[in-house]
């Protein structure tokens, strides 16, 4: 499986039966592949629709039906439509009970930054800020790096989409939350080592004591060399 | 409410004027409204609206007609010419997060004087603005924003000017065509009246200006 | 013509085509009733309609489509319903062209009390502050004294709906403006004199110069008597 | 979105609790929840909604049986014994201009920390309100309103929960709906999905917590 599709797939698992959900665009988009069965979720996009279906059939797109980006979309049965206020009050007013964005740094606090880089990209924050600052829970869907340099950082270089945290990095690597406003490796993706997800880290990683204590019995098997401590590293 | 030809209704906007123009990368835009300001070369005009949309296709046509000194957005992504002239200078940008911008236009409508949100505390978006504790959580204040004119794509209007949207459409249209002094509506369909069950009229006709006559 | 009936026809012809209205209980009500031909006005009710029709016939009523206050009514063709927060827009933000309310008093600066009589009377302001702050135009229909004693008043011993003067008061006596934010009296009702007028009313009262030189060059022409000057009285 | 009795979704409601209750004047208002709080005698609740309707109907009933400790309103004119009771000390009552009432709700459900409106000044409604200054006017700042318990009345919903009102029944529900931790609906149809239109749906059905099962 590609990296996207890992980090997709690792996010469905976060969903939760009647749960409204924010996509954002990339990475993101991909987690409505995995959604688990007998698992209902709504998608919402943010253009003012709640059920959100599959790209149409060629010669059944509708000018008027179209996805945050304006790429022609369906709308399954039991969807509904909304102005922009009302859009962004179901964001804003704590109704939506997730949203998973791309991201372009998190630091080790918890707080992106994924809508500009000064001097090259601007292309607007959208409905970035809203979405950080309104949802219940706020998941990043990112690689790990980028041109082999940390995309989880002491502190953002890059402007802030907001100063409340998120709730969970998605990498190929690793799942990192931020429990008490400390990164914390809660989980390695399949093959990967707590070393190996240290070494491709910038912020200060805690390990949390569950993957502690399960790389410690999996060592006692030997299945994995000894890690590090539950510390601070 | 008055019918008015499509050209008659662009004449009425002089140059400088501050536009609100409905649609969400170009969806709900009223192409024709927006074709015919290039037409008729209106500039140095002000847009509000969520996006500048792509090269080709809604308000991305006034940017390539370099017809705009200002917008007031919330993304500019899908369109480089936006930020071509935004980096030469040309162009002023303001962005403003996308549900701030929804908000403070329907404020702008609903004679509130602007609205209290948390959004954009703690980034750039905060700069300049006043901040408000209501029960010991910190908000901006955003101010109302009103225009001119507004620039309205209605999928159904009726003869005294109800209007409804459709889908996606929707999006910025009901909010802007309360929240400008003149109102000016393009709509795909217009239907005699009683066609619009009162419950699905979005836009009450009293506050329709213009409807643009079919061609 | 009874009182109520003079003062609602008097209001009717301020209708103008096109115009969005909304019309208080009691005497406002009655405006509907003289509604000048060949003008379309919308009605609006303030609990979500405009396009507000007639009591139902017999049989018709739906308990889903009432007046403001919970009464029967009809919707006329192409009338549209609403939320409240929508319908308040439609007064707060400037779209409603004129409402019509009905009044306990006004002072002589064109304030309004129409909501409270302290100890008495404390039915809630509903939906009356917002029309008086909200209208482009304000309209006062109500008797010119109660018990014998003005309601046009050098000051309200009442509490105010708003701070924001009316633009007219029309009582069965007389039509009164406040141009430069003093009590002018604009028109007397027909067969009533200035005079009449200026005694029924608390509140210091400016002639208007047209009403003066109508009623001089009535006068002139011997219909009156010589009239006050047009200063203040 | 849940489907429920009538007693199961009443039984969840503590006393003490504070509920938005639909309707204008009783138009609107969702009886059966009201008769079954009447029954199972819950007390000592706040309630926010338009009015306090008249004895007998709608939230009157809830007067008649004292069980408000308080009621935020915008109107009492037609009950008088939510008259008596205020009078009597018995029941405390807030009174707030109808539209801004009406803004309160809606900023409550919508993430915002208050309105600013005009509504009010110079008048008792502004006692102990702060003033702001908006381009050189003055607005009141409203603090949001919140409830534990939305009880909203809809004309249709949908087996998801997607909720449409019905002429001037519309009036606060669709803000309440938005503005309560618990959303229960009463609902006159119970359809199938997509018997409703998406341009239609006037309340998204991921907002709705409960739908009372027809008895």
């Amino acid at each position: 499986m590609d990296a996207q599709s890992l980090i997709a797939k690792r996010i469905a698992q976060e969903l939760r039966n009647g749960m409204l959900v924010n996509l954002g665009i990339g990475v993101p988009t991909l987690v409505a592949n995995f959604v688990p069965k007998n698992t209902h979720v709504f998608f919402q996009s943010e253009n003012g629709l709640i059920g959100t279906g599959p790209v149409p059939e060629p010669g059944m797109a509708l000018p008027w039906l179209t996805d945050a980006g304006g790429k022609p979309v369906t709308a399954l049965p039991g969807a509904s439509t909304f102005d922009s206020a009302m859009s962004f009050g179901l964001i804003r007013g704590g109704h939506l009970d997730l949203t998973v964005l791309g991201g372009l740094q998190v630091d080790q606090h918890g707080r992106l930054a994924n809508w500009m880089v000064p001097g090259k990209m601007v292309p607007g924050m959208g409905g970035a800020m809203d979405l950080v600052a309104g949802a219940k829970r706020v998941i990043v869907a990112m690689h790990h790096t980028a041109k082999g340099r940390s995309k989880i950082v002491r502190e953002c270089s890059l402007p802030l989409t907001s100063d409340r945290p998120v709730d969970l990095v998605v990498t190929e690597l690793a799942v990192i939350g931020f429990p008490d406003g400390r990164a914390t490796l809660l989980e390695t993706q399949n093959g990967v080592t707590v070393e190996e997800v240290v070494a491709a880290t910038e912020a200060e990683l805690t390990i949390s004591p569950e993957l502690s204590k399960s790389i410690t019995s999996m060592a006692a098997s030997g299945a994995v060399e000894t890690p590090s401590t539950g510390e601070a590293i | 409410m008055r019918t008015i030809d499509l050209q008659d209704a662009v004449s009425m906007i002089p140059a400088g004027a501050t536009l609100m123009v409905g649609g969400f990368m170009g969806v709900g835009t009223p192409e024709p409204l927006v074709d015919e300001l290039v037409r008729q070369q209106k500039g140095d005009l002000t847009v509000i609206a969520n996006d500048t949309a792509a090269p080709g296709t809604g308000i991305g046509k006034l940017i390539t007609a370099k017809l705009l000194r200002r917008v007031i957005v919330s993304h500019i992504g899908l369109n480089p010419e936006t930020q071509q002239q935004m980096l030469a200078g040309s162009l002023q940008v303001d962005l403003v997060p996308q549900g701030t911008l929804a908000e403070r236009i329907r404020a702008g409508g609903f004679g509130l004087g602007g609205i209290l949100t948390a959004t954009g505390i703690g980034t750039v978006a905060e700069e300049g603005k006043q901040k408000i504790a209501v029960d010991g959580r910190d908000y901006l204040l955003e101010p109302a924003l009103r225009a001119d004119f507004a620039l309205v794509h209605a999928f159904i209007a009726d003869y005294l000017g109800n209007l409804s949207y459709v889908l996606t459409a929707r999006n910025f249209n009901p909010l802007m065509a309360m929240a400008a002094d003149i109102v000016i509506v393009q709509a795909e369909n217009i239907v005699p009246i009683g066609v619009v069950s009162p419950d699905h009229v979005m836009t009450p006709a009293p506050v329709v200006d213009y409807l643009i006559a079919k061609g």
